[in-house]
């Protein structure tokens, strides 16, 4: 069992990072173009999941239900830029994240208006069950949809490198996130850059919505993985994509390790502040993030 | 008209850094100190006294204590309400353990608990600056709650791990109904706001502020980063401490911990945003209008459509309205509700002219 | 003009060293700032470091405070060698200095930032602040008058209440002047203090650097890569270029250097 | 698509402001003379809304439906206000200060549904007259109504909850003596709620010689691989789920399925037992059991009656009706059963028939709450609510559950008569803990 076990322990951390690296994907987006934490990603993520459920309710079948909800999240994240961030564009960064919370309220109270506060399941067809023939042949019981997950997000995370490293609005993207100033004086249109990068945060809003409603159903508690995606954030650096994958996958594999093999030491439920205190560690190491840019202060 | 400085001269430095240089302010507050003191206990309803205006002055009380932190030292932390559940548990303790503890006497060891505890979890601020600090803060909200659920000496082993505050009794006076409740309050949050107000205009207010806009020039000017620092991360825990006993033992009386939950932190920041960061008298208006206008909002919409509609309906609406408020706000005014005063009462100095 | 500044007998003639830079080499990384650099600051002198951009004066005035640390050489001060410098034992030595690029307190009025650098002489804690406790309030007054004095000298009365963050350009480079005079310093450091100023403004901080250097008899070591104003108001000037010093005199002597002219081909001025 | 979302969206903003036109139409309660007014602090956002606006849907459908099947108790109507808590300790504080008063009429009845609102105003209901019914949570110790003359945790509290389920657990081992050397897991929310049966657990195990391993989870509770993988590390026999909200529950039962572990073998706080906490696990929940202390069903005469009546009239709350016969309406209407019947015996006790009560009259008729079975009948109810009586000192009554377990569908009850604690043990631990109470707060217990 020992070792097995440990195992166990090991990639189903590991996995359970991904889930979180998932909605902290959400913010390095928009932080990485914009220079918004934007809180609301949590609320985002709990819309787009309930949105999907809802219209699939109304009769649609999965693939128009995915487009329709794709189209109401492209539309949320315009909106957010042209009536949230564009009147407050040059304003501190607390500002910014406070405006971001009461869009929170905002955006919960539509959901919970338009769709109602019941609580509904969402069936991807990939059943939450180990893997038959790992458990067959290992003992080791790695859940499927963990794994399908996982190879979601893998495919996310590719296809937004992709976009990216080829496309021009990749490379416009890219000169936004580096320079706001420059890019504008190349010509980019800062405001469209925006708009757009609202919209795909809003997609992989739907996309961590589907697989954690999928998981744990499609309810108002998805408003808190969130929480959950903060430290991943700080320990891999607020504009670093490959930084969030790698501090999930840390956060996820540690803050397992911590709950089954120290926690029972304290009563448990060390989880809560754990992943917290690993990012204090990791950020007195390296205060900008794992890979996070370099803060030089010149004087 | 009437509100001019004309004739009034400043003669000495003392004069010329007081609070208010003039006179009509001067009157016009002591004014509402009287009203507060003594109209109010008199005349505002029980609902008003305990439902609205003594959590309306712990907060603004609260909202303070992170107002001197983020507001005057620039650092941005989210762990106000943990510190307050510290206030609020050691307090329960010292009067506990502690035979004939005099309640002030617990409150004041009850804020320095917190300002201790302030002072370990503001430690990464040494290192860490801007979000990443906000989110590391995080680590003593969660951390906080977690200990006291955990370990249940805190609670004095409750089986249901709850504290309930004990009667407040200074001088053998039970504060008990509303209005002693309230007076009692008022009282020790005007106080310690005079006390904050002082240090924001003094030596104090000043290092604070060199750290927050250019702490390398502080530094070269021989000012310790660390020490500016920390001593704000002390005393505005010993604030937030302090609101937090009183919130434990003027309002709610029975408290889990998990009444400081991280959604309290979000609440008490916003105060400081709206209201106005780095000024005193933001922190009451911001407090009044995170505190207040939901209850408003419910207030109103409950006595428009009542019965009418679906309260699943209002509520929702009630979410939406709030929000939105928030956004506009900030946008219109995002130096907070402090600065609206200001600027009217600039217009009001210059009233009739124009400029 | 300021030939004339010099030409009557000074109030504090030019003591002995009190500054001694030996041998200090810099490096960030692989990159060389400053490479064994040599001089020495005589009591009550205007001191000037020139040199093309990036030769490294800003490094050097950094080492002199503290900010950076030298991987070699040394520091002495009135003789006696510095080890382990910091930004606030300079502060505490006696050297006060303006940044290049203006670092003021930019969210408070211009009486508090140069109340602020006073801050090394205020010693009451934060309770005797908060109860406004008689050492507090006499404190608050002496330094207060002092401030005074400075505000008069520097002839920004006018704009004591405003916070710096409104003032334009030059002012704030004159408060900021202020501020660094606030603490009374032995040596006062001026990283490029005329650098995008307009001929007035230029003259302006001249005069005030001068009328400092001759009223409180004040060490000044001063930074420009324009070399015109500088070798008027300064009694001796190093030439750094590329991390190296390549001259060190008087204005005269370095005006003569064939390496400064050399150095200073290009960058045309 | 979006359209109809919006649309919607605006549909409800669009009905608001139409209504507010209407708004001064005067409600029929009010309108008539002699009424009983009630106050009703509900959560209809927020991650337990779903919960919230069941629970409170049914205590507002049977106090309409009192009104119009026997216009009201004695020509007295119900009336009622409600104000959103969003289930939280401030907001429900300010919600039962302004449902205090309501123009002339008193509030005598407060039932928040929510542990920390419940705290919050614990120690302000002696003084303005309040009873505070704790329906299934809060202190357990509150069950002593000499120290707590205003509390009432009826009809059955945590403590004597979970000396049920262990009693049920150990008629499925065949007797208690089985389940020696057996390991019972508790996954609990970390916090105060989540620990309270504690004391029992730890009490029996140690007199039944099984292993308790207590697992906390932190709130919210949507992320549990590392607790089940020390459920599967300890091997456990039985998990009880002491979960709070759809998100932990249906989360608990998923993260059960990826360990394989037996559903039949997990059994639930009654928190953890409703329709919304396991639909979202779907298939996962089949064979899920769970404590209730209402049932669901729409089988018992009062539910259809109220069907009938209310919502045949169109003065239903339910926003969708098929949620009628669901665990938290069911027990939301047998909340409004106890305020109606206390409000019964009030005016029979005081004798003020056809009047309004004041606070320590209704106090005394929900003192004298006895259900009997012939009671139960008339009512309707056989079998939704056990048969029990309150009294001066025992503010609990019944201490009995029922179990109840998940088909896929719906909750089918497993055990047709009601499973009971250990009323003996539980009664001493109550009294212990409240005299210790009554101690520390300095409160003189009344006589019986």
């Amino acid at each position: 069992m020992g070792f097995q076990f440990f195992m166990e322990v090991l990639i189903g951390g590991l996995l359970s990072g991904v889930m979180y690296a998932l909605v902290a994907l959400g913010f390095v987006l928009i932080y990485k173009a914009s220079g918004v934490f934007n809180f609301a990603q949590g609320a985002m993520v709990f819309f787009a999941a309930l949105s999907f459920v809802g219209f699939m309710e109304l009769g649609l079948p999965f693939w128009a239900a995915l487009l329709v909800t794709i189209g109401v999240m492209v539309l949320l994240g315009m909106a957010t830029e042209r009536f949230v961030l564009r009147p407050l564009v040059n304003q501190s960064e607390i500002t910014l994240l406070m405006a971001t919370i009461g869009l929170t309220f905002v955006i919960e109270g539509v959901a919970q208006l338009v769709w109602g506060v019941g609580v509904r399941r969402l069936d991807l067809g990939i059943k939450d069950v180990p893997l038959p023939w790992l458990a067959d042949k290992t003992g080791i019981f790695i859940s499927q949809l963990d794994v399908f997950a996982a190879v979601v997000a893998g495919i996310l995370v590719a296809t937004l490198a992709l976009l990216f490293a080829k496309t021009d609005i990749g490379r416009a993207l890219r000169a936004v996130a580096d320079d706001h100033a420059a890019a504008l004086s190349i010509g980019i249109p800062l405001k469209r850059i925006w708009a757009l990068v609202w919209a795909i945060a809003g997609i992989v809003a739907l996309v961590a919505g589907m697989l954690w409603g999928a998981r744990s159903g499609v309810q108002f508690a998805l408003v808190f993985v969130a929480l959950k995606a903060l430290p991943v954030l700080i320990i891999g650096g607020f504009t670093s994509v490959p930084g969030v994958i790698v501090a999930g996958l840390i956060v996820g594999a540690a803050e397992k390790m911590a709950e089954v093999y120290v926690g029972p030491k304290f009563g448990g439920g060390i989880e809560s502040w754990f992943p917290y205190a690993l990012a204090i560690l990791f950020l007195l190491i390296r205060p900008e993030g794992l890979f996070g840019e370099k803060i030089i202060r010149r004087v | 008209m009437f509100y001019r400085e004309a004739g009034q001269f400043r003669t000495s430095y003392a004069q010329d850094t007081q609070i208010f240089p003039l006179r009509q302010d001067r009157l016009a507050m002591m004014a509402l100190l009287a009203a507060a003191f003594i109209a109010v206990p008199l005349f505002a309803s029980d609902y008003w006294l305990r439902a609205l205006l003594i959590p309306w002055l712990i907060f603004s009380l609260v909202a303070l204590g992170q107002n001197i932190l983020t507001g005057y030292a620039g650092q941005l932390s989210l762990g106000s309400a943990g510190f307050m559940a510290v206030g609020a548990f050691a307090c329960y303790n010292f009067m506990l353990r502690v035979d004939g503890m005099p309640f002030l006497v617990a409150l004041v060891l009850s804020g320095l608990c917190a300002a201790a505890v302030g002072m370990a979890f503001g430690l990464p601020s040494l290192r860490i600056r801007g979000l990443y600090l906000a989110v590391a803060t995080l680590a003593a909200q969660f951390f906080i709650v977690w200990a006291l659920d955990k370990f249940a000496w805190f609670k004095n082993n409750d089986p249901s791990g709850v504290i309930t505050a004990q009667p407040m009794k200074i001088l053998g006076y039970s504060f008990a109904s509303p209005q002693a409740k309230y007076i009692l309050v008022l009282a020790i949050v005007a106080g310690l706001a005079l006390l904050a107000k002082n240090m924001a205009r003094g030596a104090t207010g000043r290092s604070w502020m060199a750290v927050r806009d250019m702490d390398v020039a502080a530094e070269v000017m021989g000012l310790p980063l660390m020490r500016t620092k920390l001593q704000a991360f002390a005393i505005s825990s010993f604030y937030c401490g302090v609101g937090g006993a009183l919130f434990a033992f003027a309002y709610l009386g029975t408290v889990e911990p998990s009444a400081f939950t991280i959604d309290l932190s979000f609440r008490i920041l916003f105060m400081i945003i709206i209201g106005g960061v780095g000024t005193i008298l933001g922190s009451f208006l911001g407090a009044a209008f995170i505190l207040l206008l939901p209850i408003l909002l419910s207030v109103l919409f409950h006595a428009v459509f009542g019965k009418i509609v679906d309260a699943s309906v209002t509520s929702s609406v009630e979410l939406i309205v709030f929000g939105s408020l928030i956004i506009v706000f900030l946008i219109v005014e995002p130096h907070g509700l402090a600065r609206l005063w200001q600027v009217t009462k600039e217009r009001l100095r210059l009233w009739p002219f124009p400029h | 003009m300021s030939i004339q500044l010099h030409a009557h007998a000074r109030a504090f003639p030019i003591g002995a060293t009190i500054l001694q830079v030996e041998d200090v080499s810099l490096r960030f990384g692989g990159v060389k700032a400053l490479t064994k650099i040599s001089f020495d600051v005589r009591e009550h002198e205007v001191r000037a470091i020139i040199g093309p951009n990036g030769a490294g004066k800003s490094s050097m005035l950094n080492v002199i405070n503290g900010v950076y640390r030298p991987q070699e050489g040394t520091l002495s001060f009135r003789g006696s060698k510095l080890e382990g410098m910091t930004p606030r034992r300079a502060a505490h030595m006696g050297i006060s200095r303006t940044f290049q690029n203006i670092a003021l307190f930019k969210g408070m009025s211009v009486l508090d930032n140069i109340m602020a650098g006073r801050n090394l002489r205020m010693h009451a804690s934060f309770l005797e602040v908060a109860f406004r406790l008689p050492r507090a309030l006499r404190e608050e007054n002496e330094n207060r008058d002092k401030v005074e004095e400075i505000i008069e000298f520097l002839e920004i009365e006018h704009i004591r209440k405003t916070p710096v963050g409104r003032l334009p350009y030059g002012l704030q480079k004159r408060v900021e002047l202020g501020r660094a005079l606030a603490a009374e310093p032995k040596i006062l450091l001026l990283d490029e203090p005329m650098a995008g100023m307009n001929i007035e403004e230029k003259q302006d901080m001249c005069r005030f650097v001068l009328d400092v250097n001759d009223h409180y008899g004040t060490t000044v070591v001063l930074i420009e890569h324009d070399m015109g104003v500088v070798m008027d108001i300064s009694d001796r000037v190093v030439v750094l270029d590329y991390g190296k010093k390549i001259g060190d005199g008087s204005p005269d002597e370095v005006r003569a250097d064939q390496n400064v002219i050399d150095a200073y081909l290009g960058v045309a001025h | 698509m979006f359209d109809t979302g919006i649309s919607r969206t605006w549909r409800g903003l669009l009905a608001l402001l139409v209504l507010a036109a209407t708004a001064a139409v005067p409600n029929l309660a009010q309108a008539q003379g002699k009424e009983q007014y009630f106050g009703i602090p509900s959560y209809r956002v927020g991650p337990f809304a779903a919960g919230g606006t069941g629970f409170f849907g049914g205590i507002i459908d049977y106090l309409q439906y009192v009104n119009m099947k026997e216009g009201g108790v004695a020509g007295v109507q119900m009336s009622w206000a409600e104000c959103e808590t969003e289930y939280n300790a401030a907001r429900g504080v300010e919600c039962y200060q302004r449902l205090l008063k309501k123009g002339d009429l008193q509030m005598h009845i407060f039932e928040p549904l929510a542990t920390p609102i419940a705290y919050g105003v614990l120690n302000r209901v002696d003084d303005d007259k309040v009873v505070l019914t704790q329906y299934g949570y809060g202190r357990s110790d509150a069950a002593d109504g000499r120290v707590f003359p205003w509390v009432f945790s009826t009809m059955t509290s945590y403590w004597s909850q979970a000396s049920a389920i262990l009693n049920w657990i150990a008629t499925k081992e065949g007797g208690v003596a089985n389940l020696k050397g057996k390991k019972i897991a508790h996954l609990h929310l970390d916090s105060a709620f989540g620990r309270e049966p504690l004391p029992v657990l730890n009490r029996l195990a140690k007199e039944w010689g099984f292993e308790l391993v207590a697992i906390p989870v932190a709130a919210p509770g949507i992320e549990q691989s590392a607790q089940w993988l020390r459920i599967r590390q300890e091997r456990a026999d039985w998990v009880i789920s002491w979960g709070f909200g759809a998100g932990m529950n249906s989360t608990a039962i998923t993260s059960a399925a990826r360990i394989n572990f037996p559903r039949e073998k997990m059994v639930g706080v009654w928190w953890a037992g409703s329709e919304e906490d396991v639909l979202p696990a779907g298939e996962a929940a089949k064979g899920y059991f769970a404590a209730a202390n209402v049932p669901s069903g729409k089988q018992f005469p009062l539910v259809q009656d109220i069907e009938k009546v209310v919502y045949g009239g169109g003065k239903g709350n339910l926003a969708d009706p098929k949620r009628i016969g669901n665990i938290y309406w069911n027990r939301g209407v047998t909340a409004g059963i106890f305020w109606v019947e206390a409000v019964r015996n009030g005016q029979r006790l005081a004798n003020k028939r056809g009047q309004a009560l004041n606070g320590d009259e209704m106090r005394a008729g929900f003192e004298a709450l006895n259900l009997t079975p012939a009671r139960l009948k008339e009512l309707g109810i056989e079998g939704m609510l056990p048969s029990f009586k309150l009294s001066c000192s025992d503010h609990e009554g019944a201490g009995v559950i029922k179990i109840i377990q998940w088909d896929g569908a719906k909750w089918n009850k497993v055990t047709d008569d009601w499973v009971s604690s250990d009323r003996k043990m539980i009664r001493e631990m109550v009294e212990e803990s409240a005299a210790k109470y009554a101690v520390e707060q300095k409160i003189t217990p009344k006589k019986c």
